[in-house]
């Protein structure tokens, strides 16, 4: 594992947001295979160093853009159990009033712009957020999540062009976790991608996303060089989705195998590999993680009670919000 | 006859075209092994090869843009996007380049080219996965737009489509791919143009597109207890629009509402009723009137989102008010 | 009051607010130095510096997309957009993103920015630069739609646009960019919504947007002469719509005609007629006529653009043929 | 000068071709000056090495698509100057029957798939037209012009994404004119402009575009291996445009300075260059040279008069060709 220059609270809280991600993720494929749930949701577990290692490298101030599979994004972030919970479910108390939903989740006060539910559709919004702070001469950064299939979008390119010409305190941060729905990466993404970024001029770095210090040192270092102009910056982050490219998505072995899932999740869990450097390590001993995961999983388990018994908007909310006073 | 799902409607429609003509493919995202999300073209590539269903990257402006050039130099591609609201995505191939190569130049080169999609809401998909945009591309000259609104219709349509020497947009309602409908084993096209009356009645003329189609027979049912007789129509494609069968509806029966599920401002219903009002004014007893979806994003709470489209009960409450003379006080 | 242009206007209204709200920033291609090929924003780079009149890259939904991301988190930009046929490329960042964040966000951000554009064809452009396209985005709910008529208008629209906590969007007729109005030195802002009686009359009610204005108006001096009092109506904006003042203008004259240069299917003519005919019908004394564009791409040729738009003289004429009754024989 | 593999007669075509766009352009510019054409245009004069040297590697069965700044490559693909001039005035016999004018030039017969308005607008047209040359079988290969300012539009890279991961049969030819509009090409793009058709994979050179054997050899390799299935290919064309962008620019000097003008005009001139390199090598005598742009000049001008007296379209067809039969 690669060094990072955070101390052991550091530590313990991206440990804890690595595992609240994941019990959110499960209690919200809970919620979809008991019918509970409207629609349908995108899960994050697998993926979770790589939301975590990030966000924990940012500050409330800097901002991040969201994609479809954004729960990990959100928690990562900084949200509440409670109010993510009450969105999914369309809940008056959602983030969003229950307007949003799983794929247009935001939570404004930690600075997550919103989930997206067009693939690509928040590359501009990140570069905007950028674009803003330079000009208005904060040094905030935004981070731009997206998937490896959304690389295949133009707007990735008119922005990077952009972003590099007037250079823009943005860091894109591709989650190439080898699918994008029920294709693999390479039958959709010619030659490299991030020869792609650096063809733009942006420096851009293939990391681990399974070794959340690793991808925190990383950003540490784009963030603060992008505090002092030296953006942008790209990142390449390999990573693995547990769970199908939405709930309902099951019986994947046309397109992958289950050999290969079962590799990823023995081998290469990002909770698991962190767990036992913690231990390792002797920053937490196995009785403190157990404690840690099961307050956590109580959290959860709360707050989606809470959410299932809260209150659907009232149908006089249907038309207001459409335009801002 | 054999009743079928829209979906394999649709599989079945595409399977004969692509027989009967080589110059036919698909492209689109998870086309092929996946048979799209909705699992509509299962089988295809298997029996077509993954040269005439084409898999593609996350790029709808990009296979847009690839299927108006292979249009123009002799292919028939079927662009496959996936929801209708990636519609925005494409609108400048489609509507700048495709919908304008025909006439830019002088009848010489055309796009004969399909794009597929759906629209329809209430699926907890939320605001950028539930829009019905088909009134945008009907505003633009060039394009043509069918609204199957059963199986049956899916099929003649998107047969009719294929061999359309134009641009055509096809809508289908994606809460319909599971609904049954009387399919002939033989093989038969849809004109394009020519509108159906589902249902004939003499007190007011019910025109639905789409899902709305059903929404309109089911209002109709409700009136008909009431001793109301509606006649409802099916325009089945927009452009062209078969003013001639919606105007002698009106004239007969002298009321007429018009059901979308499209935004109602700006949207399709204006463009059918004004076409109404302008043509059969003096033989109606009440202006023409317009039921679209309601003018806001589509919310993701199922306590909100049932709330923005048309139901039966809806519109036959609208035509007891037109019946009674209520719009005489209102208007 | 002195008389200056349309393009000296909007050349005001920008200084005027960049002056007030350092927020607000200009941006899109050529717009710096160049001031826009139309020269429109010349002078206001050397005010506001590169920081706040930002050129781009030919990258239409890119900056599009920087504009939504910089309008949700605090600044005021105003896309420019050379030419209103580009807004095909924005519509997805226009209307599936800031359109609707404000919504999907169950009102916790709001995207406060303007996209400038233009519309208007017979400048012998073709048919990818003459398209007027406001119909399309007067469709999407949380869009607001303005089309000032005149110099006046211009400036008053553009900054209650700019100060707007909504996506706007301003079509400007490039004809008009040298037309000369009164305009006031003093500050003035024109709130969105309420429509401008240009003209009273008791015959008939003319509305027209944009530059139809001016033709309703000339067409409302040739029938003047033949002692047709015609009143003629600017909405000024169409979303939202001052319906008010239309419909009870209708009610007044019982006559109406919708006169824009949209395209005519699916178009703006087609909203606002409907609605007329809905709450007024039983004072009309003939259907709500609509005159808009011909459902054709803009030809090049000069011998065929100019007859693809409305004219006084094809307004007086509708006009003359609802006076006379001639209607009732069509409809 | 690189070598070819033409012989005289190709030399002599290519010569003329040039000359011919040349005059063309001329006669438009004065046809616009003298207020006798409806709106604008964009003259290509300046570049004609590009588009000759590129389409005389090309057969009618080849295709291409055209640009805003399109009539060199009508002409270099074989179109006559009557249809082109009356289409530039909107006259019915033009190539479409004054529907499209000088910014939808097309020429159907010679595989001219059209100018665009629309910056950037045909790269998605001409990598279909190699899609469909792929899955019908025919070998061959299409051409898409586009300028520096193009590459800014993300439909670009998908495009190009597209054609590399299919081995479509497409060549993308950048007309690096260094502005777009007026605007220095550094100005609006970062990076590399080949090192991004590499980064999808995409073999890309750069070459001298006032060059017009240059260009041609290099075409003429290209265009075999990509009908042999080893395409795409990018091609970087290093030129430079006499006029303003369009012939209403005129005083331009605040973009860029006269002495550069005059500069390219006398030291990289393309016919210049190329006339003199067909004396020395004793291909043609000045004399002979004489008589070609004569009879040139000649053609042009009597199409400019023929095109001048010709009929406009009649009122009825303003509402034909919408749609086909
Ligand atoms: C513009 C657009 N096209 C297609 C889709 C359908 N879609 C949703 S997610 C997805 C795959 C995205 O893949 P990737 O970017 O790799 O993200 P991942 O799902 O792997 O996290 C697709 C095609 C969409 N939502 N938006
Ligand atoms: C989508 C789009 N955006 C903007 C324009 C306006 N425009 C016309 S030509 C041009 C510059 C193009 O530059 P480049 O691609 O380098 O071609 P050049 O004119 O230099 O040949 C611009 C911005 C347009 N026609 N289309
Ligand atoms: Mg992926
Ligand atoms: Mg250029």
């Amino acid at each position: 594992m690669a060094k990072t220059k955070t101390n052991t609270e550091d530590y313990l809280r991206m440990y804890k947001q690595m595992v609240r991600i994941r019990s959110f993720e499960d209690n919200a494929n809970q919620l979809y295979l008991s019918a509970k749930m409207p629609g349908l949701t995108h899960m994050y577990s697998g993926e979770e160093a790589v939301a975590v290692g990030i966000c924990e490298a940012l500050t409330d101030d800097d901002r991040i853009t969201s994609t479809h599979r954004g729960h990990g994004h959100c928690v990562a972030k900084g949200a509440n159990f409670r109010e993510m919970f009450c969105e999914l479910l369309g809940k008056e108390e959602g983030y969003c009033r229950g307007k949003g939903g799983s794929m247009h989740i935001a939570d404004q006060s930690h600075g997550n712009l919103g989930a997206n539910a067009i693939v690509g559709g928040s590359m501009g919004i990140a570069t905007g957020s950028a674009l803003r702070a330079k000009l208005q001469g904060a040094d905030d950064v935004t981070v731009c999540f997206f998937g490896d299939g959304a690389t295949a979008q133009g707007l990735l390119y008119e922005v990077m062009n952009m972003a590099a010409l007037w250079n823009l305190p943005v860091i894109y941060a591709c989650e190439n976790n080898g699918y994008s729905e029920y294709t693999k990466t390479e039958e959709i993404a010619a030659g490299s991608i991030t020869a792609r970024a650096e063809a733009f001029g942006i420096e851009a770095h293939q990391v681990d996303g399974q070794d959340v210090m690793a991808v925190n040192e990383l950003t540490q270092k784009l963030v603060a060089r992008a505090r002092k102009g030296e953006g942008p910056f790209f990142m390449e982050l390999m990573t693995y989705r547990y769970h199908g490219h939405h709930v309902g998505d099951i019986n994947r072995e046309y397109y992958r195998s289950k050999e290969e899932e079962l590799d990823w999740k023995e081998n290469r869990d990002p909770i698991i590999k962190f767990r036992g450097w913690l231990v390792e390590q002797g920053i937490a001993s196995e009785g403190e993680i157990e404690v840690m995961n099961a307050e956590i999983k109580k959290d959860a388990e709360e707050a989606v009670e809470y959410a299932l018994a809260a209150k659907y908007p009232a149908e006089s909310e249907v038309d207001m919000h459409v335009f801002a006073d | 006859m054999r009743n079928i799902t829209l979906s394999q409607a649709v599989n079945e429609a595409f399977a004969e075209e692509m027989r009967r003509d080589e110059t036919v493919f698909i492209i689109g995202e998870d086309v092929a092994e996946a048979g799209t999300p909705f699992k509509i073209l299962s089988g295809l590539v298997e029996e077509f090869g993954t040269e005439r269903v084409i898999d593609t990257p996350i790029a709808e402006p990009g296979f847009m843009g690839l299927a108006v050039g292979a249009a123009m130099t002799g292919s028939r591609p079927v662009v496959d996007l996936m929801f209708g609201d990636f519609i925005f995505l494409i609108m400048d191939q489609l509507c700048n380049q495709a919908a304008k190569t025909h006439y830019m130049s002088g009848g010489k080169m055309n796009a004969p080219l399909v794009v597929r999609t759906n629209m329809g809401a209430t699926r907890r998909s939320a605001a950028q996965h539930s829009q019905s945009l088909h009134a945008l591309v009907a505003h633009i000259p060039g394009l043509k737009v069918a609204m199957p609104s059963s199986a049956y219709e899916a099929k003649g349509l998107l047969k009719s489509a294929i061999r359309d020497n134009n641009p055509v947009v096809i809508f289908e309602d994606k809460l319909m791919y599971n609904d049954k409908a009387e399919v002939p084993e033989e093989e038969y096209l849809i004109p394009f143009g020519e509108a159906n009356v589902k249902r004939s009645g003499r007190d007011i003329t019910l025109i639905g597109t789409s899902s709305m189609v059903q929404v309109c027979e089911a209002a109709a049912e409700i009136l008909a207890k009431e001793g109301i007789e509606a006649e409802v129509i099916d325009p089945r494609t927009i452009v062209p629009l078969d003013e001639e069968t919606l105007i002698a509806s009106a004239k007969k029966t002298s009321r007429v509402i018009v059901v979308d599920e499209g935004h109602q401002s700006f949207g399709v219903t204006s463009e059918i009723a004004s076409r109404i009002n302008e043509k059969a004014f003096y033989h109606l007893d009440a202006p023409a009137m317009r039921m679209g979806a309601m003018d806001v994003p589509v919310p993701f709470s199922p306590a909100l989102e049932d709330i923005t489209v048309p139901t039966p009960e809806g519109v036959a409450e609208q035509a007891r008010k037109l019946m009674s003379g209520e719009m005489i006080h209102a208007a």
